[in-house]
This record gives C-alpha cells, structure tokens and sequence, in this order.
C-alpha cells in the first residue's frame, strides 16, 4: 500500500484486488448524516452478493447529541465475510468517518487497531472556525500516533459535483466508495439504493443513484485498494433484519394476534414495526398505560383463548413480576419477550446485557416455575416465538423469550423462513367442554391439565391467584397448597424428559468446556474455534432452554477438566479487595444456576461493559486461563 | 394441542336459563354486607337476558367485592389487587362475543388501580364496571380507602382518616372518553338492577358506582342515607334510570336530568349533597377501543400466512 | 384419669397436680368468640408467672365465615413451659372448644394426638335444631374413635349463672378453667382481666373477673385434673408481643420515623400498630395508594436524610422490585420488612411461607446486590429493625429484613431491651459538604461512600438510576459501568468481612448438619436437640445473614458427614415423577443458595402447607434420613 | 456513621445567588425543545426568591422532560419513570424545609403514573409539579402519549392515535383536594415565568401544566397556537397571574377568570377552543398532608426514648 492520501488525490488505478475471507467496516458521523443507511444497504448489497453479514448500529447517548462531539457518534459497523457471520467481529479494518472527533469515542471502546484504514472527511481542515481547524489537526496527528492508517479525503468537495446539499447526499457517496473498495456489485447497489428512495420519486431516486456512482468512481481514482470477499455458496433464499423485527415476524408466524407493551428501549422496535404490520396480518398492538396494565391486557387475551404476547425490557420486567406470577400460578399461557438491556435500574437503556436471566427465574414472591428460553441468534428470535407460543399453551403456563439489545440491533441474513399454517394457533375452540374433566385436571405425572376457554359450554370456572383445587376452588389447606405447587413444578420436569441433550461445539471432551446463552453465541464460538486452531482441547456449549435446561448437563460438564461459563452480566473478579476474605465471589448468573444443579465448580468471566462480546477478548481470556491452569485470576 | 379442540360444533339445542344457572358457590360475605343485593341483581340480569353463562366473563381485583365471580355461575377472573380493568379489557379485545362484568372496591379502583380507571374510562370497551364503594378495605380488616369520610376512624388512622374523601364521581366526569357514568345504592334492589341493566345496555363502558354498605368496617357511612333517603337525590328523565313509580315514590327528592349535559352532572356531584342516584352521563357517541383491538378478527389462516408471506417479501434479498 | 366427664359433672375435688416441663393447649370457637382474647390473657399470665410461652394465632380463611363450620376455626394456640419456648409444638394436650364443628379442621391439621383432653361446650348436644343435636354427636362419637378424651362441659349454662349473654363472656369463663387446671396464679389472672377492660368501666371489669372466677371454681369442681409448669428463674423484666409489634417497637427504637406502606396481609398490622403509637414516638405511617408508591416515598424519605421504612408481604414485594433496584443502583439507604406469607401470587395470605428468599436476592433485573437479614425469633424482630437501619446508612443500600407470618402473629416473652439514644438514628447532618468529596466518594476496597443529604452545602448532586460515575454523573462508557457495579458489589463483601462465622447448634462435627433460617429456628433446634438425645450426632445452624451469608461455612459443612436445609418453601420430592429423569430436581431456597456457593451436595427437606414447622415432623424427617442414609427419600 | 456528621454548623455568612448557582450540566436537549425555556424560568425564580441551592430538590421520573434535575445546581432525584410524585410527596415528608421541583412528563405523569397523580393531588403536600405537555413519548423516540392528538401518527400508530386525547386540566378539575392549576406556554417566557413563580408561592401543590414544543416528534402540535396567538385564552383578574402590559398584549383573547371560580374553570377548560393559559383554579384552605407527615418532627431523641420506654412498659408483663 502505498502512503497516505492528503487532499490532493493521487491517481491509484494500478491497485490490485486484495481477496479476503472477512472484512469490517464502520460509517462513523454526528447523528442524521445517514450513516446507518448506507451501512444498511451496503449489509444488503453483501447479504445478496451471497455472503456473510453482520450489522450493529453505533447509538449516541441523546437523542441530538451536539454535533463533533466525542461521545455523539452515530453510525454503524458491518462485518462481511466468506461464511456466515454470527457477531460484530473485533476491530475495524476500514473506518469511514464524517468528522474526526466521533472517532474519539470508538478508539475508547476499542474499534480499531494499528493499521485500521480511515477515511476522514477533510473539509474540517478548512474550517471557518480556527479551533475546528486545530482539533482535526491535532485528532489527525493522534490517530496517525496511534498507528491508524488515515486518510483525509475531501469527501464534502466531491460530493457538491454531484448534489447542491452533500448533508444530505453524503451517505450514498459513502456507499459508492464502499462498493468499489469491497467490490460490490454496482447494479444490485444501484437496485437497493432505487428501492429505498422509490417512494420519493424519480428525482431523488436519481440523485442518490448518481451519488453512489460518484463515490465509487471518487474511490476507484482516489484510493489504492480493492478487495474482495467471495460468496458463500448459498442454495435457498434468504432474508435480512434486526433481532426485534424477527421476533414480530416470529410472532404473528405464531399466530399469536395481540401485542401488548408500554415502549421502552430496546424492545420498543418489535411494536414499532408490528404497529404497520398487524395491519396486513390481522391482530393489534396495544401499548397501555403501563407495564403491568400491558401484562394484565396479554393475559386477559390469553384467558379468553387468545394466547398474547406482551415485550418488555428490564425496568418493565420488574413493573410485570406480580402478574408474572398470577399467570404461573392461574395456568395462563402467556409469550413474554424480554430484550434485556444494561441493569439494575434504568441503568443503560441502550445496551446490552445479559442480567434478568435470575429475575425471571426468580423474580416472584413464592415459586413460580415457568419455561425460560434464550435466542442465540437473530433466526432464532423468529422461530423461538413459534415455540414459545406451542410451549405457553401446551404447558399452560408463561414462556419467556430472552433476546438483548444486540439482537435487537444486529441485521444479519438467515434462511428465508418457510411459513406454515400449523405454526398458528388452532382456531378457538368452542366446543362444549366434557363436564368431567376438571378446571385444572392435572395429570399427576406431568402436572399437565386441559384448559377450558370462555365460550365453551360447561368449562366455567373462576380462575384466581389464591392457592387453589384441580376444581379451581380456593383451598387453603396444607395439601391443596401442596399439590398446585408440585403441579406446576412437574411441568417443568415432564418438559426436560422431552429435550435432548445440547450439543457440543467441538470436541466432547477436552481442557475447557466454555458455557454460553443468548446473544454471545456466535462471538464464543469464533472464539473456540480459533483457540482450537491455537491446538488447545476447548469446546463450547449454548443454552437454549434456561428453564427447564436441557439434560445432560453433568454428563457433558465431566469430561472436561474445567467448565466456565461466559456472559454479559456482573461477576466479582476473583482477585476483588475482600471476595477472598469472605470466601463469597458473586458469579455471572448462568455460572450460579449450574453450580446449585450440577455441583460442578463452574467458573464465569464476565463483564458489565454494555457492549457485545467480541471474539478476540473471548479467545485471550481462554487462553489465559489455559496458561494459568486456574481460575484465580479473571477480570 | 391441549385445551384447543379444532372441531367447534356449531348447532346447539335452543337452552333457557334460569337464575341457578348464575350461582356459583356459597356467597361468604359477613351478613348485611351489601356485595349480596348486586350479586343477585347481575343474576337476574343475565337471566333476563338469557345470556348463555359460558358467553359471560366476571372479571374482579382483590377484596370483599372481588370475590364476586366466585358466586356467579359464568368463566370468572379474580385476579390482581387493582388490576381488573387492564384484565377485563384484554378479554374484550380479541373476544368481542363475550360479555364482561367488572367488579372493583373503592381501594381496588380508586387506589392501587387509579392509573388503569382513568385509562379505561379512556379505552371506552364494551362492559360494565361496577365499583362497590363501601369506603373502607374490607377484606384487609378496615384500613382508610380514598374515600373513606374524613375523620372516621381506622386501623390506619386510628384518630380519624386525615384527607377528604375522593369523590369518584366528580374525578370521572372530568376524564376523557367516559360515556356512561351512573350511581346507585346496594339497599334498593330495584334501583340496582335499573342502573347494572342500562349500563349493560349501554354500548361502550358503563360504569356504575355502588354505595355499598359494610356492616363490619364502616357501617354508619350510608346509615343516614339508607334511613333518609331524602338525602338522596335520584335523577329521573325519559333518557335516565328508570323505575317502577313505587319504587320511585320512595325517593321524595328527585331532579329531572339529562344525561348528555356534562355541566349539570358535574354541578350535581360537586354539591355532595343531596347524593345522587341515576344516570349522571351518558354519551353513545364516544369511541370505542374495541373497534381498534378487534383488527383481523376471524381472518382465515391461509390469508394470514398469504400476507406473512408478503411481509417476509420486504426482507428478502 | 377417670373416664368421661357427662353432662352432669361429678365432683372431682381428689385430682393431684401433676407437674409438666411443658403444656399445650388451644382454644377454638367461631370468630368472634373472644377465643383469642383468653389465650393471649393466659399467655401473658404464664409470662408474668416466669413462664416461656408461645402463642399463635388460628386464623380462618374468610372474615366472617359461617357459624359452626369446619373451615371456621378461629382460636389461638398457647404453650407453655418450663424454659424458653420457641415455637408452637407439636399436638396439643388439652384443647378447650366451643363447638364440636371447628375442631375437624384442627383434627385434619394433625392439631391433636390420641390422649388430647377436649374440653367441649355440651349445650349442641340439646339445641333446637335436629341436624344440630345430630352433627354434634356423631362428633363426638368420631372424635373418641379417634382417641381424644372428650369431656363435654355445659359451660354456657354454667356462665348463665354469672352473666346474662354467655356469648360475650364465655371466654373469661374458659380463661378461669384454664387458670385453674394449669395452676395459673389467680391474682395475675385478675388482674390481667381488669387491665384489659379497664377502658370500659369498672362494671365490666367486675363481670369479667367473676366470669373467670367462675369458670376456675367449674374446673376445680367439674374436672379431675390440675397441671403445674414450673417457671424459669428469671433476673430481668420480660416484654409479651407479636413479631408484628416487635418490629413496629424495633423500627422506633432504630429512630426512623416515617413508614409507607399499602395495607396487606400479614405485614399490615405492623403499620397499624405504628399508627397509634407513633403520635406518642414521633413519627408516621403513610398509608401510600399503592405499593410502589409506598416504597417511592420512603425512598424519597431516605434520600432527604431521614432513612424510612416499607413494610410489605409477597405480592406487595412484588410491585417494589423496580425502586427497589433504584435504591441499590443509586444507594438510597432504606429499610424493607418483608413479613413473607404462602405464594405465588396472592396464594395464602394469611398462612406461612420463607419463599420470598430467591426473590428479594435476584427479583431485580440486573445485578443488585443488598443486604438481606432474617429474624428467627420476636425478639430479633425488634433488634434487627436497629440493626437494619444502621446498615442502610452505613451501607448506604437497602437492607431487607425477612420474617413471616409465623413471627407476625407468634406472641412470646423476651427481655425487655433497655433502649439506647444511640440506637436512634443521629440528628440531620446539615453541615457543609467537603468539595473535594465526590457524591460517590467509592472506597476501592469497601465500596463505601460518604452521602451528602439535601441541606448540605455545597454536597449537590442528582441522583439517578442511569449508568453514572462517582461524581453522579450519568455514563454509558464501559469502565463506568463496570466500576459501579463493582463497588456495589463490593459492599457486600465488605460487610462479609466484618462478619464472624455463625455458631453451631450442638457438636462442630457429626452425621448430619440441618441448616435452617427464619422463624423455624426454634422448631428445628428443638427436633435437633431431641434426635441428640436419641443418640445421634446432629446439629444444626441458622442462618440470620442471607446476603451477604456469614463467612465459613464451607468450613461447617466439611465437618458433617451430610448437610440439608429445612425450610417452608417449595422443593422438589426426590422421588417426584420425571424428577430423576430430567436430572433437574428444584431444591428448597437456602439450598440452591448454598449449593452453588459452596459446591457441597446439599439436601432439603421442605413443604409449602402454608403451616409453621413442628418439631415432631422434624425430628422424624431426620431420623429417616439417618437410617435411610441417602437423600433419595424425602416428601 | 457515613453521611452523618454530628455537628451540622449553625452560622453561615451572608450569601448572594447568581444564576450560575443552579447551572448544572450542559442541558442535552434538541435545539428548539422548549423544555430549555422551563429550566431558564426555574433557574430565575430560584434567584428571585434566592433560595440556597442546597435547600432546593429537583425531582423527576423519566423521559426529556425528566432530565431536568440534571440542568439544575441544586440537589436533584432522576427516578423511575412514572413515580416523580411518590419521592417528592416522601421528601417533603419529613424535610419540610425543602423546596421541591417536580418535572414530569404526559408520558411519565398521565400514563404510567396516573394513579400517583390523584393521589399527589389529593396530598396536596407542598411543592411545584410541572407537567412539560408536548404530546408524545419523546426519550423514546414518538409513541402515542396519552395527550397525543387523535389521528397523529406515532411510532406505535402509524395511521394516526386512536382515542381523543386525555385532557389533563378536566381531569385535574375534577379530583379531590386540588388547590392550584394553572396552564402555561413554553414559548412566552414572562408568562411562563409568572406561573410557575404563582405556583412557587402557593401553599400546597402548585400544578402547572406547561404546553411543550417537541420539533423532533411532534412538531406542530402547537405551532398553529404558537403562530396564532388569538387561539389562545388568557385568563386574568386580580387573583390570577400577572404580566406586563406589554406581555398581556401579546394575547388578543383574553378572559377575566375568578380561580376560586371550579366550575367556570371547568367550562373553559371543556371547550379546548381556544386554549386557555394562567390560573385555572386554586383555593388555598384545602389540607395539606405535610401537617400530617410531619408528626414529632425535631422530638429530642431523649423525649424519644422516654417515649419508647413507655411503649414498651405497655408490653412488659
Ligand atoms: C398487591 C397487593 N396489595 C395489597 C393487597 C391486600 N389487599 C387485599 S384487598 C385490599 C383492599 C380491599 O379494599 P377494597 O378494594 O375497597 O375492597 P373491599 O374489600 O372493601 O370490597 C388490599 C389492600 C393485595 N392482595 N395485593
Ligand atoms: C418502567 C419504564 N417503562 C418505560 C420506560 C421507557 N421510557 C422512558 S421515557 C418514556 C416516555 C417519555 O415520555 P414523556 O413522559 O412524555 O416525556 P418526554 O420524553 O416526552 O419529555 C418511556 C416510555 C422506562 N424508562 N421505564
Ligand atoms: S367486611 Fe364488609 S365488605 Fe367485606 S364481606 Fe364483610 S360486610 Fe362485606
Ligand atoms: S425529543 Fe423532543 S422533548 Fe425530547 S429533547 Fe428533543 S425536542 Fe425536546
Ligand atoms: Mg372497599
Ligand atoms: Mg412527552
């Protein structure tokens, strides 16, 4: 590669593609540039080209952060590559930035690397106002300092040729140059781009297309590289989206046909787009007045046969803990999609995090035992909600989906589902009710028990919270009390007789065993595969179901010398002031539960950074604790 | 799939519903308690309308009052301190078929369940919201309710509630979207039945607030009225509450009203005095949320899964 | 004994007293026969005498339930002894009822035993009704094949001698038998009854203290037989309350001065007893619209200064958990008395459980570390209140004391606490803030901060439930988060630190270790002391610090052959269907908690029939599991 | 013990308050939202009054609105979303000799905490409330709030809201123990300041609600008033709040308005047409709950124990 780019472009036809197996990029800029679409489109471009895509969007704090500010970066990351793609990778190989200070807060988080390629928008450098002028000298000399390969480009400039307003138009500019420097395909660009302006006419639609074109001619003349990431062979169709949009398709594919929910970040975006689309599939968004007013309307509809669902995230989960347990206690079943974000509290709305896993598993005052399953990737928070919707009404009790802001927010591309019509729910049944089965005629073996639904004659009864009867009576004797309790518990036992041991990443045996759940799946298993490839004997293992766990779990966890678990939740760091003394080291939540059921001492490493986990810190700390020999030293 | 039959059969032979049709188990409410006279007047009112029971939904909080649905015949729902109305309302919104009778006490409504009243005062579905103001917890053994009379005395304000009362009545003609909007007294059976029928008629929410008398925790608070009943004032007109005149004989102080006229009502329920019995609003008018929840209702599958189709269309590449 | 006496009682002057190390005997009736009310005379007499006793409360379900039925019981339970006397025993020895109907409940509880002297009203036995006269002797047919020595006693008639309505005064009448067949000293007894009418005139007084007078020379002519329990020697003045009043005395004593509070079962009757007696402290009991209002306004209360307690039961715990995560994230000092009863949902309100363990722990999304006490007796639930406060402060977090409903309405005598002015809380600080200090001045070992109250000179800061640094400042950065939660956590390790390992009931080391906390600390001690003196090595621990727990108990555990909790929550049977297939069985609270803490393959053995724990059950439960050897056994 | 230092000093030298003394943070709001203009107005009537910045307490829930403690120099509690209300109503408690700000927004107040809303009402405790009204979810990025026009499209109802909005000065009108209500604009400076300085004064809880721009979600709520001053109602009178001339001629429509006057108020209010600003109602002899909360403030901890003693000679056997 030849040096640096200033603003006077140096012609660099003579670049040869360079062939690659995966490729990062990030648009970085202030927010309402547009950097996020063109990351969209660009994911689209690849996703259709046939490869690998993973999209996470760059989120500022505040809603308008001031413009050039260092933690007002908006924008997004697209990871590409010749498989598929299942996180956000680690850093960035190409870094497209629209001013230089949002790049101050991306080196902080740890983005980039020493040889990273960053393509800054020079216009600053003429700025009216001396101290913009001086910072991005001075922002340029320290990027360059810290090993990134920079390169000012007056992107701005090169853009007026094209559009009197490049605010506005700059993002596709971006695009174009994308497109020639990963070599994506023009027409399927031309294409996407034509589709998402189509609504505003022709006129717009041609402008953005010339603005594409221009930037990808703007890269060709003006930069000397080129690379190229070949497809994956791919024999069916596929779709791309966010984990909250696979979760509403998911939903209505369930037949499920009332969402209720009160907004609140990052689950809000399934209602959002189910709001529009219930209108075309049937069914309706509720948002109530509160938490617990939406839980209490998902379980109204439940009670009266049509089993709902209600989305919420952390501060909502605890406002719905009381009708949690009514529902678990009165055999209602109910679909609850919890995209966890950074807790306690209000904590980081945006985030994410994998903490609610004991809130939902012990949450409720008493024992409230319910079916808890995780999404580990974004096709799995589509097809998860048509299992949960089966699960909620076979097992007559709550089902709560777990997915986290990364799902929510990651696009990636997954095989295109094939919708049944057995997925939905059967059409409510009427039929008069046999007046000997009980309101709750629990199977003793398997606590299961038919379900009577208002309409159908001879099935009344009066369901409640308070301990009750098979008959739904109010009993408050010992063995009335006993007996609800132990049914409700066999459910969960007669449904882990029914699963199969998980599966096994790797080998069934080795040095390490390393135990994930939701969101980290993709990035743990890169990470494995790679410590494999180092030549050690590691392998991983993702939970689907949380409650009840797949069996099998001891078996597994004894053929290997150490378990650990990984998550995105807090752990106190083994050399902690004080954990040793007390002999009480707070572990990461999935790491508790396995200990208390299996007696395997299970360790966790775990942080609470609101980020995503990425595969090369996942890949160093196994190392590390393959090196050590002991868990006594973790972060 | 259990619980989910897929045969509905269709033709049933033609039923007729007598009152024991209605009753569910023994009533365990403390003698005099005035829970008994409403129970008794939505029954009669079911049989009047010969709904069929399995077509009727009680849906209740927690409280005295709230073990309603335990002594009516029909589906019942006692659920939640304070949370009937959000319950009731998810019935409604995919279940329009069913009938929906709310019973709430003055602290399962006006208290812990104050933010859902306003709300679905505002929804404006499709039931029948009866709040059995007896101006005291009952079933937690007389603590103050918001509309507990100032300086009674209770195991909470041991020297007599601090606050003047709540007056529900004047809170919800002031909030949005009401459309029906009636008092009335446990101790006169047939004024009861009048108000619960014409709130059941009433298409949208009719909510009626029922001085209901406690005999155990605060009894006195409608003693004066019960043994006066010129201290009640009952609302008559062609669009109001009607009674048979012996009944209406019994009420020597009565005031011509019409229900449209929000000003009047609140005038009438600002004065306190008199208290009024009858229907103090009424607007068929407003908008009802069902019409919004109930989108796609009966939509066959196969058009279903043609537009899941159609939507997975947009995501494809 | 001599057999029966009948309806015409023969003179009965000859018995001998027999002395008893201890004594049970219940009173049952209809509510609103004032069976309580004689019970808690005849308790507070054997405490004057010098007694240990334990009183609890026979509750039904409904406010008023119907006349002679046999859900209806409502009465008390006394027993007293020669020592200190910690819970409610086993089945009773003499039981004095007013109707025959009430005792089938007791009897299907396993109240009574073969040999229990019944003490029955004869009037049934000539009432106008048929069915009446019917019901009642087949009863007592019934209950003497069951083996009760039923006397039946005209005792109505008898009181008709003394006063015109029987039915007002008849439990003064009981109270004077009982005074006399137990030896009560009949010049407390008088004046314990003067004391309680006192208010209502010397008329009153009069007739009461003849009912009792008269009801002792019944006994002494009508039965033929007299008891004695010795007292205990006691140095120091005793105070006779329930756990309820305990804790409303303890929460005056520790100077907070506000609890909010919503009316539920059975915490409520601690804020009524506040509200009397705070007008006279200091003080006061808002009762809030709801729950989260409640603990809203302590939290408020809290943050001005003034430290404030909630008061609630499950359901009501329920609607705090999101402010209670608030108190952790934003450390809010406040104080939590969680007086558990049955669940889930509204379950058993008026009934026992310790269910609520896992929930106050883990409720909260996300990481919240708190701290959690548990009383194990009346007394503690008056000191733990001071305790409680002073952590709150000095943690600056909430503390959650747990007790229950067995401790709310348990009566028992314990030293009088001489009250400290320093257990009061200290005086507003409202001198200036020191600016060098931070609002989260975290001390990197401890996780400790100074607090700056409202009023402080140049101490503001704005608390938040967001992400924030030490300077209160909201923060979304990684290290920010990471490094609150760190300090949170800390906190608990630190109080750990300061902690000393719990003492061992019985021998350091033997077959069998049984682990319990809360209000079953007395009947667990007592079955454990029993299988002792059957000759087996077990001993027992009690555990009053949840989180954090008290430092070594891996090191206990090690020395005992076998441990398992005992605890009132849900748990699993080894043996239940599909249980041992799966592989998952659900284990009782503590024991999950220990399990995962400290890896030792513990046991338990718990029921949800919503009942306290007696030690016979006990003492046979683990005289199974000795012989048995094996944990495959239990209910 | 931490945060308790036993020797609060007692003599403090004279001290004069700047408008920097409540500066907090650079304020985060979008460029034109008029939530700026509240905390300008704040900030003044803080100086005016010159309370120390340390006696002040800013409370809110969550949402834009509810960052506004952040923007202020004196102590501030930045809750959850929907309780603003419980925490101040607990502060002033037992810290009588606060003042207390409440921010709250029509999310925060009228939806998810419309239950502590009446009953903030009904306590009447001493303090400010500000409901900064701007018709839609703004933290959350445009759902439907319960003050959203019908037929504006949110998030959550693209097609436009379903019901007619919730009117929050009916519904204030009509609840129990409200002493102070007044309406304001955040685009007119003087009168916004005027309100909430008669609201500062009031003994009790001083309720203003302010109409919010919100350019990024919902823009053009109240650009037509904004333009169109006509479209507003003044309400002035002796007793009402007090402006310029030269601000008062700002409004073309003006009222002459009694606020001891509720059911006046509450025919203004129900027109909607044109939209009324200053002091709807306000009757200061309506109880205050501090007088109760306050109970054995300041007791010396010696009289305490003496009466703790006494309590427990009560039980002592
Ligand atoms: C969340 C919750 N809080 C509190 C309670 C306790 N509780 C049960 S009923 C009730 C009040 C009953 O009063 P009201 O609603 O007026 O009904 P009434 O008994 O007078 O008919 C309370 C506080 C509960 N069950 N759940
Ligand atoms: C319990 C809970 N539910 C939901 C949210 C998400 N949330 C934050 S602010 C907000 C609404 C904000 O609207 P409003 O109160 O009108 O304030 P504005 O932003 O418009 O000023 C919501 C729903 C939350 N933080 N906590
Ligand atoms: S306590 Fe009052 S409301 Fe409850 S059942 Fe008895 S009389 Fe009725
Ligand atoms: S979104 Fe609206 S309310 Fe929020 S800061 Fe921006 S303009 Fe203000
Ligand atoms: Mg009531
Ligand atoms: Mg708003």
């Amino acid at each position: 590669m030849v040096g640096n780019v200033s603003d006077a472009p140096a012609p660099a036809e003579t670049s040869s593609v360079v062939r690659l197996q995966e490729h990062i990029i990030e648009i970085v800029s202030d927010s309402g540039e547009g950097a996020q679409k063109a990351g969209q489109a660009y994911g689209a471009i690849s996703a259709k080209m046939g490869n690998g895509v993973w999209t996470v969007e760059i989120i500022p704090a505040e809603i308008k952060p001031p413009a050039r500010s260092r933690a007002g970066a908006s924008g997004i990351r697209v990871r590409v590559g010749a498989r598929e793609i299942t996180n956000m990778g680690d850093e960035a190989d190409l870094v497209l930035a629209l001013n230089e200070q949002v790049l101050y807060g991306r080196i902080e988080q740890g983005a980039y690397k020493p040889g990273t390629v960053v393509l800054l928008e020079s216009k600053w450098a003429h700025d009216g106002l001396a101290e913009v002028r001086e910072a991005y000298a001075k922002a340029v000399a320290e990027f360059r300092a810290l090993g990134l390969d920079v390169r000012e480009l007056p992107l701005e400039q090169a853009c007026l040729e094209v559009t009197p307003d490049p605010r506005v138009g700059k993002n596709m500019f971006v695009l174009g140059m994308l497109c020639r420097l990963c070599n994506r395909d023009m027409q399927r660009a031309r294409d996407e781009v034509s589709f998402m302006f189509k609504r505003k006419g022709d006129e717009v639609v041609a402008r953005n297309v010339a603005l594409v074109e221009a930037g990808y001619e703007f890269a060709k003349h003006n930069l000397d590289m080129e690379f190229e990431i070949p497809p994956a062979p791919r024999d069916h169709q596929v779709v791309v989206m966010n984990g909250n949009q696979a979760a509403g398709l998911g939903i209505m594919a369930s037949g499920m046909e009332m969402v209720a929910m009160y907004p609140i970040t990052p689950a809000t975006s399934v209602s959002h787009y189910l709001a529009g689309a219930f209108q075309k599939v049937g069914g309706c968004v509720h948002q109530a007045e509160d938490e617990i007013a939406a839980v209490g309307f998902a379980i109204g509809a439940s009670y009266a046969g049509k089993t709902a669902c209600t989305i919420t995230s952390g501060p909502g989960l605890a406002l719905k803990t009381e009708f949690l347990a009514l529902a678990v206690m009165a055999e209602v079943p109910l679909v609850v999609v919890l995209v966890q974000r950074g807790g306690p509290s209000t904590g980081l709305p945006t985030k994410v995090e994998q903490g609610d896993l004991l809130a939902v598993l012990y949450g409720q005052p008493g024992d409230a035992p319910k079916i808890v399953l995780a999404a580990s990737t974004i096709e799995e928070c589509f097809h998860m909600m048509v299992t949960a919707r089966k699960l909620a009404e076979a097992f007559r009790t709550p089902v709560i989906v777990l997915t986290d802001a990364n799902l929510a927010t990651g696009v990636q591309p997954f095989r295109r589902p094939e919708v049944h019509a057995e997925w939905m729910a059967a059409p409510l049944d009427q039929s008069p009710w046999d007046p000997e089965i009980t309101a709750y005629d629990w199977n003793e073996t398997t606590g299961l028990s038919p379900r009577p639904i208002p309409g159908q004659r001879g099935g009344q009864y009066v369901l409640t919270g308070l301990a009750h009867t098979r008959f739904a009576k109010v009993a408050y004797d010992p063995h009335a009390n006993q007996t609800g309790c132990d049914m409700r518990s066999r459910k969960l036992a007669a449904l882990a007789s029914t699963l199969k041991p998980p599966q096994v990443n790797g080998e069934p045996e080795g040095e390490l065993l390393v135990v994930g759940w939701g969101s980290t799946r993709g990035a743990i298993e890169e990470a494995v595969d790679r410590v494999r490839a180092d030549g050690h004997q590691v392998s991983s293992l993702h939970l689907r179901f949380l409650s009840p766990m797949e069996p099998g779990l001891a078996e597994i966890f004894a053929r290997f010398e150490k378990v650990m678990t990984i998550e995105i939740n807090y752990s106190d760091a083994a050399d902690a002031p004080l954990v040793g003394t007390s002999g009480q080291r707070r572990l990461a939540q999935l790491a508790t539960l396995l200990r208390a059921q299996t007696l395997v001492d299970i360790d966790s490493w775990s942080n609470v950074f609101g980020q995503p986990l990425q595969p090369g810190p996942i890949h160093d700390e196994i190392v590390r604790r393959l090196q050590h020999g002991g868990d006594a030293c973790s972060a | 799939m259990f619980g989910l039959k897929s045969d509905p059969s269709t033709e049933l032979p033609e039923r007729y519903f007598s009152l024991e049709d209605y009753e569910g188990g023994v009533a365990r409410w403390c003698p005099g308690c005035g829970d008994l006279g409403v129970l008794t007047a939505v029954q009669r009112i079911c049989r009047a309308e010969q709904l069929p029971p399995e077509k009727v939904v009680c849906v209740s909080g927690i409280g005295c009052s709230s073990r309603f649905p335990h002594y009516v015949g029909t589906y019942g729902f006692h659920g939640l301190h304070g949370r009937p109305l959000p319950v009731a309302c998810g019935i409604k919104s995919r279940r329009p078929d069913l009938t929906v009778w709310v019973a709430t006490g003055d602290g399962d409504c006006c208290s812990i369940g104050a933010g859902h009243w306003i709300h679905a005062l505002r929804y404006n579905m499709d039931m029948v919201v009866m709040l059995f103001d007896n101006s005291v917890y009952g079933l937690t053994k007389k603590q103050t309710s918001p509309t507990t009379p100032q300086g009674m005395s209770t195991n909470t304000h041991p020297s007599g509630a601090w606050l003047p009362p709540l007056d529900p009545l004047t809170a919800m003609l002031g909030m949005t979207n009401v459309s029906f909007l009636a008092q009335t007294v446990d101790w006169n059976p047939a004024h009861l039945h009048a108000t619960l029928a014409a709130a059941y008629r009433h298409k949208g929410l009719g909510f009626v607030r029922i001085l209901q008398r406690c005999p155990t925790y605060s009894a006195g608070v409608f003693e004066d009225l019960q043994r006066d009943p010129s201290r009640l004032l009952m609302l008559t007109g062609p669009r109001g509450i009607q009674v048979e005149p012996a009944i209406a004989n019994m009420f020597p102080n009565k005031r011509e009203h019409d229900p449209s006229d929000l000003g009047t009502a609140r005038a009438i329920c600002e004065a306190h005095d008199p208290v009024p019995i009858g229907l103090l609003f009424q607007d068929e008018s407003r908008p009802c949320y069902d019409a919004f929840t109930n989108h796609g209702l009966g939509m066959p599958t196969a058009d279903k899964v043609a537009a899941l189709e159609k939507e997975l269309d947009r995501f494809t590449v």
